[in-house]
């Protein structure tokens, strides 16, 4: 079956053939054809995914490394040992990945079909797509580091490029900017916020190619050592009892990639000090220097404190991008890279303790903001961000297998929600444009198709919406049996095991604070579905709204069945009844293969009711308190948090976001704009360009010549610069002139001043010695 | 020590095919501009294709190869000397790749004297590629300063019609920009002329091989203190052409003034050969007062990585930014040199190589603007893409590889850099650290003028009608970007030649510089 | 009491048979002028003269002819070296584009006399025989044979007040300075009891601290012949008459004698300080007038070329120029004073000479070819826009301008290249560096000129073509070209030029 | 006693001197432009002076001979010299050197 697997490079050129052909032929087909090819390469890249999958079970879970034809090699220069090949892994972390990737994606692309049908620049939102693809599947398939980064990169100029699409939109904002700007600049904000944790990524690659001298996770014919999944399967804890393993064995480090090498290096209990150029630090420093740089990376691009602040603006883009970029798969490639990486984090403490803070901060904190929002896309958008967060306090409690869970079922629920999102939006407009067709003259204000406060009642209009909806909104906030509620439970499980079992403090903080973020995932949610579909609609645009075509609602049948039965996947054991259904672990198993880290939570019963309780109540407090009456009055009255005088001014900080771009810009971007425009025209134009290259060099010079010139031309003088400096010396000169008689005595007295000069010259040559020259 | 004479070098064909067009322009009768045109461009594409030739004669395991010796002054131990190594052929490809480019960009923007002018360019060939596969002092020197003459003309004669206010006396801009490039070019290389001298009488030959022979096998020493005086006697020309913040002073003037294809040769290729200078000739002959001042300028190219990024975000006209932009990037180049490793030299050879390509094509993108609407301001934009799809896919690839996006060609070289800093013996990790700021900051100044001009609603009736690329109606333009955009890809995605070839050559250098950098050490 | 008389065998006429050729050219023509009505062929026939003498110094610097291995003449009055033979081509040449590019500007300025040329012819001769002396009398007498017709070359365009009054200055100063080399001749005789200098270097060189009266008479001598040299080759600060001069002077004449008062100067300076007196200061190795030369060079360079950025008429900035140049053919000859390094100093200041010459001529022939027949339109805001109205006379002059500055391909940086060099060699570190440094500022006025004729424009009214002068602009150029591009033509021409008698 | 010992050759030097000092001076302060050149006569003649005494001191005939010439070329110069005058006198109506200022700079 190996031949199967070196297929892989298929799932990176068959979008990229898609894509180039949408590129170059895409305004001929039409948005059929177009539609079509697009659906098409994401699809069979779905295919060459579940190829994979089924080759990497017959191939006994072994990873694979395949090498892409054509291109031999990348980055190489043997003289520095730098050598960085294009080169493709498969296993089961990979082959997850492009599984969620693949099959969302293809629903999603399926989906774009019908949401973007009309807009003018239809091709070229496929172009992107398929593009995105490209890069996505480049991201997971890397074998080495760098391979990641352009990935990483690339899905970041996607999701540059898809925020900004309808960068020409005129529409202008009450504060006087136009839509399109905003877009274009929210797409700026999301590549230069995602620029700042690349910085970090970058320097924990060199920090990573210095220490063990490659950037390969895994060399071609090597295995990670430690992986455990025969261990995995007696559901035991045992990674203490790996390192004694590990460290008793011989290993060849020159030939192992540095996940290897590190895995073999830090289990073995000694010191190790690397020393490269001018840093001379213990190994267990450098681990804790790249996993805390990974983070920053992570931070960037999965929206944590303190980057998140592009994502909730990144919903400027078309709703798809949304839910495939911003939801399901670009936003976790962070997690994906820590979890990748779990051999490092694993052995770093510290970071781990930092990771962790970080995430569950985060999930709370953007739980919060959630609840103050009035665009339905921004909820959801907060909402990622707290979800991202469950994902990252999940790799800093070591929950890897949890993480990545966590991961999978998110992307089947949020991009649900998203999509289901879309279809609201696209009812509104339609419902705008229906009755703004109708009735002409009134409509001066400006429509937001996205604002809660003038949706409401759209659960006649649009009843699969609103079924899909639900059942999305179930899912997050982790009712049982959605898919969120096992891979949540398995977050908070695993929490309670490190304090309970480890004694780790962040245990107990992140079970704090994520089943806080639960609840409060639970309310804005439901908060949520009060205002869109309950009640009475609240404008005239959603009297109109109408529910969308099929090829618009059938990805959100899917993914509504997806995220019903996700969380099957990775059944915990003991449990009656499902675990003999769908076996126990199924997934972590499946992952412990090449995470080495992995292992199979606990399910404990008490946790898993405390936090289904927590949703339920949060569930049932929003319900009673947007209730339908209420609801449909809220765009006049305002929100019920914040006409009670005990949680308007909580309402009001989630509402203004915490004030977090405020004081960005307050501290960070304008101090850097008055300080580039302080350099730009003071130090380097005013000061370096006019003053000191003119004044100080050119014009001294100047004036010297003028000086000993004596009597300047007068036509020079008069076009001259610096008509006032040069008067004088010249005045000097006429004087001394009025006084002496005439010039050719003067010339001959300089003749003989000259012999002077020469005989003290030549017959004193010690005068050169008193004078010192 | 005496050279034999060999037989004719495909360098020197590459080195003197221009000179045919020069010879053909100066003295053919009757020649209509659009004659003029399409001789300079067969012209450089057959130098393109005596270089490609080259190229494919090439042998990495050698080092210096297809060398041509010929007595020139032998009184003084002059040669005509010229080869090509792995660092200097693609500095050579790059020039004479960049030719075409920059004649196709004054296809319609040149329209007075066009004869002059092309010979110009073409005599601006010669005088770079000479400079980079001169193996002799002297003829270096020559090569090196003649370099100046055709760019004083081209901003002189063919620059922008700006005015600017000269404290109090309204001056052509372009003619201040013109003698300024001028004096402050020359200013840097007469320091250079001296020690040129000084290392030819001590050496008695000016031969580079023999001297650099000289020098490993220990015969030609100098003490530490001359050591230092010459280095920086070649270092301040270098720096000045580079330009090494803060010498960057006349850049932005020469940049904005000249016209676009001064502009793309003069970002492409003339600021090489200051780099070039820095590698071939201070870490060849002065390793210890290199490794001396290397954290030195390693810290100025760290200050103008971010000084110039930082500088050219605030800039509201695009050309501004970006010239300042190349202060930044060279600054990258210049750190890679003076880290001293393999990884840092290949990749700051390897990134002159992106800069020119890179920086050429957005210089030329603004060309055409300026030809389309007549101003460079940022403001007078916005919208573009949804006018000019075409050119703006372009100008997004462009722009990515200048912001050193993964994939494209800028990344490989300011990551191979970096790789190469970070493990530097002679620069501290901070440099590194705070040369990878600078990335962050090339998005920020890149994002800015892209978002300016390209995104964003079209707001001015001026913008409306502005024309987009195709191939019946400018097909010079496009062709143009075209070549630009698949160097861009094939060195972003497939380095790998590109590295192959210079390894050799690197290889050795860094060899000689490891051996005194550990006895510098102890 | 006297020895038999010589044969030709002993005076070894051929060694000296260019000077005497033209000497006797100028002669005949001095006569034959009264016969020939129509002045085209005064020129003509000068050319000729001038030409042929040419052809025969040219295959004599070949070795085309055998001269004997002693290389002297009249009795070791004459040293028919390699030296001489390089400053005779160069002298010749000077001769014959002066002649080119004078005619239509004699013609057209109404000054079409037949003895201009003759005069022309004469002060070649002196500037050859200055190069070829080999005795302080001879030194003397070619230096006024050079001088005396430049006096009148430059009072010829009379009654113009200018061209008067800068004969007159001319010589007034230099007569003055005359004097100051007789008397300093003959205090050199006083010292040595000869007037030869292959007798006065055996003293110069032996001459011991405690002679205390020789020797001051022997330094004061020098002193005073480097004051009467120097003010020939318009050395700081024995330069105030060659602004003036050369602005009053008609523009072929300053262009001739620009070239040629340098190459005689300078050939007889070497001639003397480096084979006649190198004295050997006190606990030192090199010569006692190095460091006054040092000194002047020093002084030279820096006032040239900064007096030269402020000017506006352009005979005037190149007279300023010409000032500067001298400078740096001064740092060869302050290096000759230093053991070994006299001969490579001596044929750098040849090849400096060799490009100086073409490179002047040429500047003063394009200024020649503006200026307007009342003789203004010298300014530089009659070039502006020149390189529109007449684009090869522009190309022509930014050619020369580049070679003044020292740009490379140009015979300007050979020289430079040469001298610095040779600087390098003596040990003369800082003098070559301020060297390099002026030519840097050069850069500015030079430069300024190309960007009047390029960048401005202007609607100055420029003469018509002019064919001869156009054919000597197109010599000049070719030479400040072809010197540039293949410098070993110099190269070999220099090589055997040796003068120094300190190893 | 004084008649019949022989004149020291210092004496003609110094001599010479003075003249050769005193021509200077004349040169340096007289305006007309005849007597400016009397004085460069004056110092060539000083230094005739020199060259006679020393030729009889070293018993050469050189000195001499470059007597005659100096003589030879003080009045080529001479011809030149007046005929300049003359020109000048006949534009200027003025023989003084001061009047000569046409160039500045």
């Amino acid at each position: 079956m190996e031949n199967v697997l070196t297929a892989v490079p298929l799932v990176v050129f068959i979008p990229l053939a898609g894509m180039l052909i949408n590129l170059f032929f895409g305004k001929y087909f039409g948005e059929f054809g177009v539609g079509f090819i697009g659906v098409t390469a994401s699809g069979l890249a779905f295919v060459v995914a579940a190829l994979l999958w089924a080759g990497l079970r017959d191939n006994n879970f072994e990873a694979v490394v395949v090498n892409p034809p054509l291109f031999d090699g990348w980055i190489s220069i043997p003289s520095a040992n730098l050598e960085i090949p294009w080169q493709f892994r498969v296993d089961t972390l990979s082959v997850t990945m492009m599984l969620v990737v693949s099959g969302v994606g293809t629903l999603i692309h399926l989906y774009a079909v019908g949401y973007m049908h009309g807009d003018p620049r239809f091709p070229r939102f496929f172009v992107y797509l398929n593009l995105f693809l490209v890069f996505m599947m480049t991201l997971v398939t890397g074998n080495n580091i760098l391979m990641m980064f352009v990935g990483w990169e690339g899905v970041g100029l996607c999701s540059y490029l898809l925020i900004g699409f309808w960068f020409d939109k005129s529409r202008v904002f009450p504060d006087g900017v136009s839509e399109g700007w905003k877009n274009s600049n929210a797409a700026r904000k999301a590549m230069i916020v995602n620029r700042i944790g690349d910085f970090g990524v970058l320097l924990a690659i060199f920090l990573t190619f210095w220490t063990f001298g490659t950037l390969d996770f895994y060399k071609p014919d090597e295995q990670p050592i430690g992986g455990h999944a025969e261990e995995a399967e007696e559901h035991a804890l045992v990674i203490a009892s790996t390192d004694e393993v590990i460290a008793e064995e011989e290993h060849d480090l020159s030939n192992m990639g540095f996940l290897n090498q590190a895995q073999v290096l830090l289990s073995d209990g000694e010191e190790h000090q690397v020393k490269f150029g001018s840093v001379d630090l213990s190994l267990k420093a450098i681990v804790t220097l790249i996993t805390l740089l990974m983070l920053l990376g992570a931070a960037g691009k999965s929206a944590q404190i303190p980057l998140f602040v592009w994502l909730p603006d990144a919903m400027a883009g078309p709703t798809p991008v949304s839910a495939l970029i911003h939801a399901a798969t670009m936003v976790t490639a962070g997690v994906y890279m820590m979890v990748r990486a779990n051999v490092l984090f694993h052995h770093a403490e510290v970071s781990s303790f930092i990771v962790t803070v970080i995430g569950a901060t985060t999930a709370i904190m953007a739980g919060f903001i959630a609840v103050g929002q009035w665009d339905v896309k921004k909820v959801l958008a907060y909402s990622t961000v707290s979800q991202l967060g469950f994902m990252v306090a999940a790799v800093g409690l070591g929950a890897y297998a949890a993480a990545i869970f966590h991961l999978v079922t998110h992307a089947f629920f949020k991009a649900l929600l998203f999509l289901a999102s879309g279809s609201i939006i696209h009812g509104m407009e339609h419902g705008h444009h229906h009755s703004h067709d109708s009735h002409h003259a009134h409509h001066e204000e400006e429509f937001d198709p996205q604002d809660m406060r003038t949706m409401g009642g759209l659960r006649r209009k649009m009843p699969i919406t609103y079924w899909t909806y639900v059942i999305g909104t179930f899912a997050l906030a982790g009712i049982f049996p959605f898919a969120g509620f096992w891979s949540k439970d398995e977050i908070l499980a695993d929490s309670f095991r490190v304090f309970w079992d480890e004694g780790e403090l962040k245990g107990i903080f992140a079970l704090m604070l994520l089943i806080t973020a639960a609840g409060f995932t639970a309310f804005y949610m439901w908060r949520q579905v009060s205002l869109v579909f309950y009640g009475e609609p609240r404008h005239e645009a959603g009297e109109h709204a109408s529910e969308s075509s099929l090829l618009m609602t059938l990805p959100l049948m899917i993914l509504a069945v997806l995220s019903i039965f996700g969380g099957f996947l990775n059944t915990p054991s003991d449990l009656p009844l499902l675990t003999d259904l769908f076996g126990a672990h199924k997934f972590t198993d499946w992952l412990g293969h090449s995470v080495v880290n992995a292992h199979a939570g606990e399910f404990l019963w008490w946790l898993a009711l405390g936090a289904l309780g927590v949703a339920v109540f949060a569930i049932f407090a929003a319900r009673q308190l947007y209730a339908d009456e209420t609801t449909s009055t809220v765009r006049i009255t305002g929100d019920p948090l914040a006409r009670n005088p005990q949680t308007s001014q909580a309402f009001a900080l989630a509402n203004a976001k915490l004030l977090w771009d405020e004081m960005y810009f307050k501290y960070l971007e304008n101090p850097f704009n008055v300080a580039s425009r302080f350099l730009a025209d003071r130090v380097d134009w005013q000061f370096w360009h006019d003053f000191f290259h003119h004044n100080i060099v050119y014009l001294p010079f100047d004036q010297g010549a003028k000086g000993i010139s004596g009597n300047v031309d007068k036509v020079v003088i008069d076009k001259g610069i610096m008509m006032v400096f040069a008067r004088g010396p010249w005045e000097i000169a006429r004087r001394v002139r009025r006084v002496q008689t005439g010039f050719v005595r003067i010339y001959a007295l300089t003749i003989l001043l000259g012999t002077v000069l020469v005989m003290i010259a030549i017959l004193f040559p010690d005068i050169r010695d008193i004078l010192g020259i | 020590m005496q050279l034999e004479n060999t037989g004719v070098s495909i360098v020197s064909a590459v080195l003197f095919s221009p000179l045919v067009g020069v010879l053909v322009l100066l003295f053919w009768p009757r020649l209509t501009d659009k004659q003029v045109r399409i001789a300079t461009l067969i012209n450089t594409l057959v130098t393109f294709a005596f270089s490609l030739l080259m190229l494919s004669q090439f042998d990495s395991s050698k080092g210096m190869q297809m060398e041509q010796v010929d007595e020139w002054i032998a009184g003084l131990g002059i040669y005509y000397h010229v080869g090509v190594d792995g660092i200097s052929i693609w500095l050579v490809m790059l020039t004479t790749f960049i030719m075409p480019i920059a004649v196709l960009a004054s296809w319609t923007g040149i329209e007075e004297k066009v004869r002059l002018f092309h010979g110009f360019l073409l005599l601006l060939e010669v005088a770079m590629v000479g400079v980079f596969v001169s193996l002799d002092l002297f003829l270096f020197y020559i090569f090196w300063e003649v370099s100046l003459v055709p760019m004083y003309f081209m901003i002189g004669m063919w620059g922008s019609k700006d005015k600017v206010d000269f404290f109090g006396r309204e001056m052509e801009a372009r003619i201040y920009a013109a003698v300024k490039f001028f004096l402050y070019t020359v200013a840097g290389s007469i320091l250079m002329l001296l020690a040129i001298l000084y290392v030819g009488n001590k050496a008695e030959t000016f031969d580079f091989m023999l001297i650099r022979d000289l020098m490993r096998s220990g015969q030609l020493v100098f003490t530490e203190e001359t050591e230092r005086l010459l280095f920086v006697g070649f270092f301040i020309a270098f720096a000045i052409k580079v330009p090494v913040w803060p010498l960057h002073s006349w850049l932005p003037d020469a940049h904005v003034q000249a016209p676009t294809a001064g502009s793309i040769i003069l970002a492409g290729v003339l600021l090489k050969l200051g780099t070039y200078g820095l590698v071939r000739y201070n870490l060849e002959f002065f390793p210890n007062a290199a490794i001396d001042f290397a954290p030195y300028i390693g810290a100025l190219a760290v200050i103008g990585i971010i000084y110039g990024a930082w500088v050219s975000y605030a800039q509201t006209d695009v050309k501004k930014l970006v010239a300042y932009s190349s202060v930044s990037h060279l600054g990258f180049v210049v750190l890679g040199i003076f880290a001293m490793n393999s990884a840092g030299i290949q990749g700051a050879v390897l990134q002159m190589v992106n800069h020119g390509v890179s920086t050429g094509g957005l210089f030329l993108l603004v060309g055409m603007l300026y030809e389309r609407r007549h101003t460079k301001a940022i403001n007078a934009f916005g919208g573009l893409w949804k006018i000019m799809p075409i050119y703006s896919g372009f100008a997004l690839v462009i722009a990515l590889s200048s912001m050193g996006l993964p994939g494209l060609n800028g990344f490989v070289g300011e990551f191979t850099i970096l790789v190469g800093s970070a493990g530097s013996d002679t620069l501290d990790i901070w440099y590194t650290v705070l040369a990878t700021i600078g990335i962050i900051l090339a998005a920020v100044y890149i994002l800015f003028m892209f978002n300016k001009v390209f995104m964003g609603p079209v707001t001015k009736q001026e913008n409306q009608e502005l024309e987009d690329l195709t191939w019946g109606g400018n097909w010079y333009e496009l062709s143009a970007l075209v070549a630009l955009t698949v160097v861009i890809f094939v060195i972003g995605l497939y380095p790998k030649p590109f590295f192959e070839l210079m390894d050799g050559a690197v290889g050795d250098l860094v060899a000689q510089l490891d051996a005194t950098l550990q006895v510098a050490m102890k | 009491m006297f020895p038999a008389p010589p044969t030709f065998e002993d005076l070894n006429v051929w060694a000296a048979l260019p000077v005497i050729i033209l000497s006797l050219w100028a002669s005949v023509l001095l006569v034959a002028d009264r016969f020939i009505n129509n002045k085209f062929y005064v020129a003509a026939y000068s050319l000729l003269g001038v030409g042929i003498s040419l052809v025969i110094a040219l295959f004599q610097a070949g070795d085309l002819f055998d001269i004997g291995e002693s290389g002297t003449a009249f009795e070791g009055m004459f040293m028919a070296d390699q030296f001489t033979y390089v400053v005779n081509i160069v002298a010749l040449i000077s001769a014959a584009i002066g002649i080119l590019i004078s005619y239509e500007y004699l013609e057209r300025t109404k000054l079409d006399r037949g003895e201009y040329y003759i005069l022309l012819m004469f002060s070649a001769a002196g500037a050859m025989l200055m190069g070829s002396s080999n005795n302080l009398s001879m030194i003397f007498i070619s230096l006024e044979l050079l001088s005396i017709p430049l006096y009148i070359l430059s009072g010829i365009r009379r009654p113009q007040e200018e061209s008067e009054e800068s004969a007159m200055k001319y010589f007034l100063l230099g007569a003055f300075s005359s004097s100051f080399l007789v008397y300093g001749i003959a205090l050199v005789f006083g010292a040595a009891g000869s007037l030869d200098l292959g007798e006065i270097v055996v003293v110069a060189q032996t001459i011991s601290e405690q002679e205390a009266t020789q020797r001051y008479l022997l330094l004061i001598g020098a002193g005073l012949i480097t004051v009467g040299l120097g003010f020939k080759v318009a050395a700081v600060p024995f330069h105030m008459w060659t602004p003036d001069v050369y602005q009053g002077a008609p523009t072929p004449v300053t262009a001739y004698m620009s070239s040629v008062a340098k190459v005689g100067g300078f050939a007889a300076f070497l001639r003397v300080l480096v084979t006649g007196l190198p004295i050997i200061a006190e606990g030192g190795d090199a010569a006692v007038w190095v460091d006054t030369l040092q000194i002047l060079a020093a002084l030279t360079l820096l006032l040239g070329n900064l007096v030269a950025i402020m000017q506006y008429d352009l005979k005037r900035l190149l007279a300023y120029s010409s000032i500067a140049h001298a400078g740096y053919i001064l740092i060869a000859l302050a290096a000759g004073g230093v053991p070994g390094v006299g001969d490579s100093a001596a044929q750098a200041a040849l090849v400096y000479l060799a490009a100086y010459a073409f490179t002047n001529i040429g500047a003063f022939a394009v200024v020649a070819a503006i200026e307007k027949d009342d003789s203004t339109g010298t300014t530089m805001d009659d070039i502006k826009g020149l390189a529109v109205k007449r684009p090869w006379l522009a190309g022509a002059m930014s050619v020369f301008m580049f070679s003044l500055t020292g740009i490379p391909l140009t015979a300007g940086f050979i020289g430079k290249f040469w001298v610095f060099r040779a600087a390098m060699d003596a040990g003369l570190e800082p003098l070559a560096v301020l060297g390099v440094l002026t030519s840097a500022i050069s850069a500015f006025y030079y430069v300024r000129v190309v960007w009047n004729m390029y960048f401005e424009t202007g609607d100055a009214v420029v003469p018509e073509r002019q064919q001869y002068l156009t054919s000597g602009l197109v010599i000049t150029a070719a030479g400040t070209l072809i010197l540039g591009l293949l410098p070993f033509i110099l190269e070999n021409l220099v090589r055997d030029a040796s003068l120094a008698i300190l190893r | 006693m004084l008649e019949s010992s022989p004149v020291a050759i210092e004496l003609y030097v110094l001599l010479s001197a003075v003249l050769f000092v005193m021509g200077t001076l004349g040169v340096l302060l007289r305006r007309n432009a005849i007597l400016i050149f009397m004085s460069i006569e004056l110092m060539l003649n000083s230094a005739n002076l020199a060259l006679v005494a020393f030729a009889r001191q070293w018993n050469t005939i050189d000195g001499h001979l470059m007597v005659f010439f100096v003589i030879t070329v003080a009045a080529a110069e001479v011809a030149v010299g007046l005929a300049l005058i003359v020109a000048i006198y006949r534009t200027k109506k003025s023989i003084s050197i001061d009047d000569l200022h046409k160039f500045e700079g």
